[in-house]
């Protein structure tokens, strides 16, 4: 097996465990995290493509990901934020009960 | 990987020549690993020595600071009645850590409690890697060494938090907070501080930028960045937050230990005690070293007929004069309160630190000024310095003068 | 400006340090064991139990088992037990003395509140300070052998203190010689004995005057001690 | 080459997996770190230093301190709800759904031919390179994150900050 | 010694400096924040003399320095300086005349509270005007334009508790931006058609040749050559920014900012920066004059709302009563001058007239600050009047800048710079409604200002403050001095006999004099225009000055509803509020109306018809039809509950939907990709 190929499997699985965990879990944080391990799947995906990709010189991957990295950072940022809000709001922070606009 | 020494007097060459004669005993596969494993022993037992005199030399400044003599007692153990100047007094520290219970609070949480002083010691040793110690003596050549350096240190904070929360303490875990507090809001301005050095350098590799302060004018005054006016300035920005860094005097409220019992401390003892302690000195060493290659012109020699004199021991001697710096404010000054601690990182170290990037941003663009010019150059450089500082130095009292204190008379 | 606190700070800790190697009158501290600093007279660690004569300190013992210290020790480390028979004291009048005296200083904390109420100045507070010890009931617990120090050790460590009450003593047993004399000379007329103690009082003041006054709450002389006791309290 | 991928794999799936099913929410922010820090390794395995470092400094020194603010912030009144049933029911479904995701990417990965597999060493990218990029082509992005990071922490203040009460003049 | 123009970007940088400083220091730090101010631009004065003399070494020569500002994608952004003899005579007059008012303004702010932050603000215009001018890009000199904008927004609202204040800033910040959306566009049609907002780039700028010629060949909507509509966009934005009809509404309100900023701001500098605009494009505007076939030129519309604008500002200011509008409308008019001269061809003119109206209107406007100063701040001059006597000096200089003003021939400035445009209007070939229109101007302007000084000078004091005013202290009249002397020397710069200015902005180092007589005809004639202003203000005003505060005007007393008119500025604030208030307001009005009757009355008229049907349809539907439709609708319902359903709130679940989505679309992709 190539190692692009390990590299993608490693991302895609990567991908599923944060898509499970976003699912599976009632704490708002761990689905933030789980969200946050998804884009950190991309990432590697960037920069497999950019280890293996044709053009490695331009640095195109790297780049990009240095971009997500900082979006992840205002992500978590704002997100937890929005936790300690909904936190304050409705005592705990499970996600099936912030169902309500109003309130 | 093997930098080979090729110029230099012996001495210069002589730990690449002794580290080169080792690795040729092992088998060739092996050769990397052999050197690699050659520097970190190295590291280890250069720094586990340093940092153990670093102590006793700490103690018995501070006793001299403060009209006292110091710990002068501890001598041979087999030899009744020996002294030596109580330079044996860290082997005896060590040996009462390593016997002390060890004891671990009941609900704590047992894993994390035993890994945060561990990962602690782990991360302020990877520090080391990228300080250039000497020429061509560097463990890790790194392009972004200075990237690495933070990151390996942010990574300190880490533990600081584990420590506090697994001791399952709430006064612990305060303390844990407010601890990570004050080091997240130094870091800011220990980073701005370090940015016009890569500006001016143009590179985040700690040899180039120790490589970069080489040179003399007229043969005696050292191009090091700390004489230049944003240099000097950053070195001066760089050394305050070093010390809130390293949760030294007076930024030690952390663990102040007449008040909070050594903060997110107080649930360790014994050798764990000891290896935060000793975590303590290697982040303060490592960023000694870090300021030394920065602003003090990392190995060079200060003059150029003391070249003869080993690069190592050229870095050796600034990082001692660092760290002698640093146990003699610790001798001075008085611990801060909080409120005054974040109000000098907020409205005064990162203000200054983003003024004196563009001071240095400036120094860059008029390199090429020469003649009459240099003279405009420097007061320029100057003023934007020592302006900023007049003014914010002025707003960080709050517009009033200074403190009149009234004593208790009786 | 900002920063020239911290720079005067720098100079006066630079120049203690300097100052520590060729200058040995900065100095604070001292080399301890082989070294020791002189301990104000008033320093005070545990209590004694003076007595009059070194070589027979059980026989000489000032204290009369009176209780007074036992009762107001605030951690209770007093330990007393009364005598069955009197023996003459410091000033010849035969008292009870006690035959169990016992100071679990393990448990003092050195108030020295037994002294201050003490009628009779026999116990007092000592000055040492290394008690350290590996026992505690045989080390800690003293027993009125242990507790017992001569006269002469309280004058070496509380000079002015110990002349004042030496004069005190010395003018209580010359009242009291003067009473038995005067006792003897009324011993026909038993109408006057009564009379007698009441001149007493008015008559002791002024020889304690020049010492007492020098210390407010020292106690009064030891012939009118029950009473002062109570005023005391 | 590969091993060295497949132990970093193993590394940051199995922190990812465990992080996700513990129910101590402390001790899974941690093992993220690890996580995140083993994505650091790949990223260093596959030559991307600057990016490893950057990805260091900021997950493992900067996120995972908000992530651990946020965890003890909000403490839940105490450990955990109990299995219950409904929860199991989602986790049923999640798996279902995660699995049909992994089994679709795994399937196109592994069915579609990639004739990389002979890559020769490492691209060294230097930081002076990326910091020209970063400055040249791609200045506009870089202020444009720039203003989001701003824009990011601002909001991130506002929605966390607590409301002052408006009744001020009442009280006083 | 020269300055190299690397080196030019000091010019702006020190103020700027000062700027800063200003806004660091704290409130207490008055002597600081104007120390700094006062040094920064004597600093920037000398600096620009040096330019100067660099300029004047070969006045034809455009010296540039161009450098990358940052890139874009695979564009890049290049900014630069420029140094040629417009934009160093211009900065030294604004340097100078700054200086003197940054003097000034130490006597009159000084019992103000925000002290400091007058000097701050003062310095960030003067930063942003400076730079304006030495911008060599279009960019840069928007944003600086705009900059400018900024402060005098900030300027004229200074004494925002005063509700008028706060309007009038947030009026003229207003108007101007709607000059501005004019100059933005044609700034983004400029870089869109050359690719470069550089003015000289080495053949390569928007203003050198081979850019111009391309720009005129091409011909856009209405028969316009591009050019054309580029050069009328950004004469949207001199119009906003120079007070020009019919944006000139800004200008007379934005008196009630302190009077040292309205002598800087809004008579000497940034006004000013229009006519200095078009100057500077002035290739780009021109060059449609070779087309023939084109409906318009720039020029001529310029040239137009020039002479409209000088009419119309002299025309007001004869009504006015307050001291400060009358100078406003005055500005307003030698603006429309200014343009005039632009329109008629002769820039040089127009900024010869610029620099001589710069120290004679700030003298002036400084004097009517010395005087609102001494009475304490009072405008009126129906209640002033008497202050020759107490007030020498100020008179004095006062009464030069209004001899300046006036044109009072040969000793002034005013009346060479004037006589320059009066020329170049006769010799347009295109019209003589202009010239016309600018000779009615001159009988106007000499006529007002005699007025404004009988009123305010002679007779005798007709209110308190008047009377107990007296001289001010020696930082507010010695600008006043040097100004004066600037007034009346300045006009031998460019005498016709000896047209040094002229020659040297038109980048000749010979100067070719010509006679006084040559074209002496049409100077007779103005001086005779100004004779009878001048006479004509005496006799109604001088001879029998008003005696009471309350006694009408003698003017209004002849023609009371013209001057009602005048005295209302012709109505100008209404007509847009009346107008543009008012579309909008018509506009909604309109669509309520569209609403409530036509779209209403048509909905009503369906549900009428819809009703009828209904009738019918329930006949039929209760005796069969029923049953089907229940069930249809039932089912319906049936299924919107299913629906609903997915509105769950659940954010798991949508993760959930959004998972099973990607996989369904990936399988779609992969099995028909594979089939």
């Amino acid at each position: 097996m190539s190692p692009l190929q390990l590299c993608l499997l490693l991302s895609s699985l990567l991908f599923c465990v944060g898509l499970v965990g976003a699912l599976a879990r009632s704490n708002t944080i761990l689905v933030l995290l789980g969200v946050e391990l998804m884009l950190n799947a991309a990432n590697i995906n960037f920069i497999a493509f950019w280890r293996y990709g044709p053009n490695p010189a331009a640095g195109t991957g790297v780049l990009f990901v240095l971009f997500a990295i900082a979006v992840a950072a205002a992500e978590a940022a704002v997100g937890l934020a929005l936790v300690i809000a909904v936190y304050r709001h409705q005592k705990n922070i499970r996600l099936q009960e912030a169902n309500r606009l109003k309130g | 990987m093997s930098v080979t020494a090729e110029a230099g007097t012996f001495l210069e060459r002589a730990p690449l020549v002794l580290r080169d004669a080792v690795v040729q005993w092992f088998p060739a596969p092996l050769q990397w690993l052999a050197h690699h494993l050659i520097t970190i022993v190295a590291i280890l037992a250069v720094f586990g020595v340093f940092f153990a005199f670093t102590t006793v030399a700490e103690r018995k400044l501070l006793g001299r600071l403060q009209n006292r003599l110091g710990p002068n007692r501890a001598g041979l153990p087999w030899i009744k009645g020996s002294k030596l100047f109580g330079l044996t007094q860290p082997f005896a520290d060590a040996v009462k850590a390593l016997t002390k219970e060890d004891i671990v609070p009941a609900a704590a949480d047992k894993l994390l409690h035993f890994l945060a002083p561990v990962l602690v010691v782990a991360f302020s040793l990877m520090t080391f890697a990228v300080l250039p110690f000497g020429r061509n003596l560097i463990p890790v050549e790194l392009d972004a060494a200075l990237l690495y350096f933070f990151a390996a240190g942010s990574a300190t904070e880490l533990a600081i938090f584990m420590a506090g929360w697994a001791s399952r303490n709430k006064y612990s875990l305060l303390a844990a907070m407010r601890a990570l507090a004050q080091v997240i809001s130094y870091e800011l301005p220990l980073m701005l501080s370090v940015v016009p050095v890569v500006l001016v350098v143009g590179s985040l590799s700690t040899s180039e930028i120790a490589l970069a302060q080489g040179g003399w004018t007229f043969g005696f005054l050292p191009h090091w960045h700390v004489f230049t006016p944003w240099g000097f300035f950053g070195f001066l920005l760089f050394l305050v937050a070093a010390l809130a860094e390293s949760n030294r005097a007076p930024f030690d409220l952390p663990e102040a230990e007449s008040e909070l019992i050594a903060g997110h401390l107080t649930e360790y003892s014994g050798f764990k005690y000891a290896l935060f302690f000793m975590a303590e000195y290697f982040g303060l060493t490592a960023l000694s070293g870090l300021g030394v290659t920065l602003f003090l012109g990392g190995w060079q020699a200060p003059f150029a007929f003391l070249e003869f004199i080993p690069s190592y021991a050229w870095f050796m001697l600034k990082l001692i004069g660092m760290i002698g710096f640093f146990i003699w404010a610790r001798g001075t000054l008085l611990r801060l309160r909080i409120d005054q601690l974040t109000r000098l990182a907020w409205q005064f170290m990162v203000p200054l630190a983003l003024i004196n990037l563009g001071n240095a941003a400036f120094w860059a663009l008029t390199s090429g000024w020469s003649g009459p010019l240099q003279f405009v150059r420097w007061g320029v450089s100057i003023a934007l310095v020592v302006g900023p500082f007049i003014l914010l130095g002025r707003g960080l009292n709050g517009g009033r003068g200074p403190r009149t204190y009234r004593y208790a008379t009786s | 400006m900002l920063g020239s606190g911290i720079l005067k700070g720098l100079a006066v800790t630079a120049k203690n340090f300097v100052g520590s190697y060729h200058d040995p009158a900065r100095m604070v501290t001292v080399q301890y064991p082989e070294e020791r600093s002189k301990l104000p007279e008033n320093y005070r660690s545990f209590p004694l139990l003076v007595c009059e004569d070194a070589a027979d300190p059980m026989g000489t013992l000032r204290c009369v088992a009176c209780q007074i210290c036992e009762k107001e020790c605030p951690p209770q480390c007093i330990y007393i037990e009364k005598s069955k028979d009197k023996k003459p004291d410091a000033t010849g009048k035969p008292q009870l003395y006690p035959t169990v005296f016992a100071i679990d200083t393990s448990v003092c904390m050195g108030c020295g509140i037994c002294a201050e109420v003490c009628p009779f100045d026999s116990i007092k507070m000592d000055q040492v300070f290394e008690v350290a010890a590996t026992d505690r009931f045989t080390e800690l617990l003293l027993n009125r052998e242990q507790l017992a120090k001569p006269n002469s050790y309280y004058h070496s460590i509380h000079p002015t203190e110990a002349a004042e009450v030496d004069a005190r003593l010395a003018a209580a047993r010359l009242a009291a010689e003067e009473k038995a004399k005067a006792a003897a000379a009324a011993a026909a007329a038993k109408a006057a004995a009564a009379a007698t103690a009441k001149p007493a009082a008015p008559a002791q003041p002024p020889s304690a005057p020049p010492t007492a006054s020098a210390s407010s709450t020292a106690p009064a002389p030891g012939a009118e001690a029950p009473k002062s006791y109570s005023r005391v309290s | 080459m590969n091993l060295a991928l497949i132990l970093i794999s193993v590394l940051i799936l199995g922190s990812a997996a465990v992080a996700l099913a513990l129910r101590n929410l402390i001790h899974s922010a941690l093992l993220f770190v690890g996580c995140w820090a083993g994505i650091a390794a790949f990223y260093l395995w596959a030559g991307a230093e600057f990016v490893a470092f950057a990805q260091v400094l900021i997950y493992v020194g900067a996120v995972s301190m908000v992530v651990l603010f946020a965890v003890l912030l909000t403490r839940q009144s105490d450990a955990a709800e109990p299995m219950n049933p409904d929860s199991f029911s989602r986790f049923m479904r999640a798996l279902v759904a995660g699995g049909g995701v992994a089994g679709i990417l795994v399937g196109a990965i592994l069915g579609t031919p990639m004739d990389v597999s002979t890559a020769g060493p490492a691209p060294t990218l230097t930081v002076k390179e990326i910091g020209g990029q970063l400055m040249g082509p791609h200045a506009a992005a870089l202020l444009i994150v720039g203003l989001l990071l701003t824009v990011a922490l601002l909001g991130a203040v506002v929605i966390a900050a607590v409301d002052r009460p408006e009744k001020s003049e009442d009280a006083s | 010694m020269n300055l190299s123009v690397q080196h030019l970007w000091v010019i702006p940088a020190l103020p700027l400096l000062a700027a800063v400083i200003g806004a660091l220091t704290p409130r207490r730090g008055r002597t600081l924040a104007a120390g700094a101010a006062i040094a920064a631009m004597v600093g920037a004065f000398v600096v620009s003399c040096l330019a100067l003399h660099t300029a004047l070494v070969d006045p034809a020569a455009k010296l540039v320095h161009n450098f990358a500002w940052f890139d874009l994608g695979s564009g890049v952004l290049r900014l630069g300086w420029l140094l040629d003899p417009l934009t160093a005579f211009m900065c030294v007059m604004v340097t100078f005349v700054g200086s003197l008012i940054f003097i000034f303004s130490l006597g009159y702010m000084k019992a103000d509270a925000n002290f400091k932050q007058f000097f701050c603000f003062l310095s960030l215009f003067a930063a942003a005007m400076l730079g304006l001018l030495v911008a060599n890009s279009l960019l840069l000199l928007f944003i600086c334009w705009e900059l400018v904008g900024l402060a005098s927004y900030l300027l004229i609202g200074f004494w925002f508790h005063k509700p008028s204040a706060a309007a009038a800033a947030k009026k003229a910040f207003i108007t101007t931006r709607i000059g501005d959306l004019g100059l933005l566009l044609g700034l983004l049609w400029l870089y869109n058609s050359t690719g470069s907002l550089l003015f000289f780039d080495g053949g390569a700028g928007v203003l050198e040749t081979a850019a111009l010629g391309s720009l005129a060949g091409q011909i856009t909507v209405g028969g316009l050559a591009v050019s054309t509509a580029i050069g009328l966009l950004i004469f949207c934005g001199a119009i906003g920014k120079s007070g020009q009809f019919p944006l000139h509404v800004w200008l007379p309100d934005a008196m009630e900012g302190p009077t040292p900023v309205s002598a800087l701001i809004h008579a000497a500098t940034m006004v000013a920066a229009g006519v200095f605009l078009i100057a500077r494009v002035y290739p780009l505007m021109s060059a449609d004059q070779a087309l023939t076939e084109v409906p318009l030129h720039a020029l001529t519309v310029v040239a137009f709302i020039g002479a409209i604008t000088a009419l119309m500002g002299a025309c007001i200011a004869v009504a006015q009563n307050d001291i400060k509008r009358v100078l406003a409308f005055s500005t307003v008019s030698q603006l429309g001058y200014m343009m005039l001269a632009l329109g008629v061809g002769s820039w040089v003119a127009a900024i010869f007239h610029l620099l001589t109206h710069a120290f004679f209107k700030a003298l002036l406007f400084l004097g009517a600050g010395s005087v609102i100063h001494a009475a304490h701040h009072e405008q009126d001059i129906r209640r002033l009047g008497g202050l020759r006597g107490p007030m020498r000096v100020t008179f004095a200089t006062f009464a030069i800048g209004m001899m300046a003003l006036s044109g009072v021939p040969f000793l002034f400035s005013g009346v060479w710079s004037k006589e320059g445009i009066l020329h170049a209007a006769h010799g347009w070939n295109i019209s003589h409604l202009p010239l016309i229109a600018a000779l009615i101007a001159v009988v106007l302007t000499a006529f007002y200002m005699t007025r404004l000084v009988a009123e305010t000078f002679f007779g005798k004091a007709r209110s308190h403050e008047a009377d107990h005013a007296h001289e001010n202290s020696a930082v507010m009249t010695v600008p006043l001095v040097i100004l004066a002397v600037c007034a009346i020397a300045l006009g031998f710069l460019g005498t016709p006999a000896f047209p040094w200015l002229q020659a040297r902005l038109l980048g000749e180092t010979e100067v070719h004099g010509h006679s006084l007589l040559e074209g002496g005809g049409l100077m007779m004639l103005s001086i005779v225009l100004v004779a009878v202003g001048l006479g004509g203000g005496w006799a109604i005003y001088g001879r029998k000055p008003r005696v009471a505060e309350n006694s009408r005007d003698p003017l209004v007393t002849a023609a009371p509803g013209l001057m009602a008119a005048l005295s209302a500025r012709l109505g100008f604030d209404e007509l847009y509020a009346a107008t543009f208030g008012r579309l909008g307001n018509g506009l909604a009005a309109l669509a309520h109306f569209l609403d409530q009757w036509v779209w209403g009355g048509a909905v009503g008229m369906l549900a009428r018809f819809g009703e009828f049907i209904g009738i019918v349809n329930r006949e039929a539907d209760e005796n069969g039809l029923n049953g089907g439709f229940d069930i249809v609708s039932e089912r319906i319902r049936g299924s919107g509950r299913v629906y609903s359903r997915a509105q769950t709130g659940d954010a798991h679940g949508y993760l959930r939907w959004v998972a099973m989505g990607f996989v369904i679309i990936m399988l779609v992709v992969v099995l028909g990709g594979a089939r």
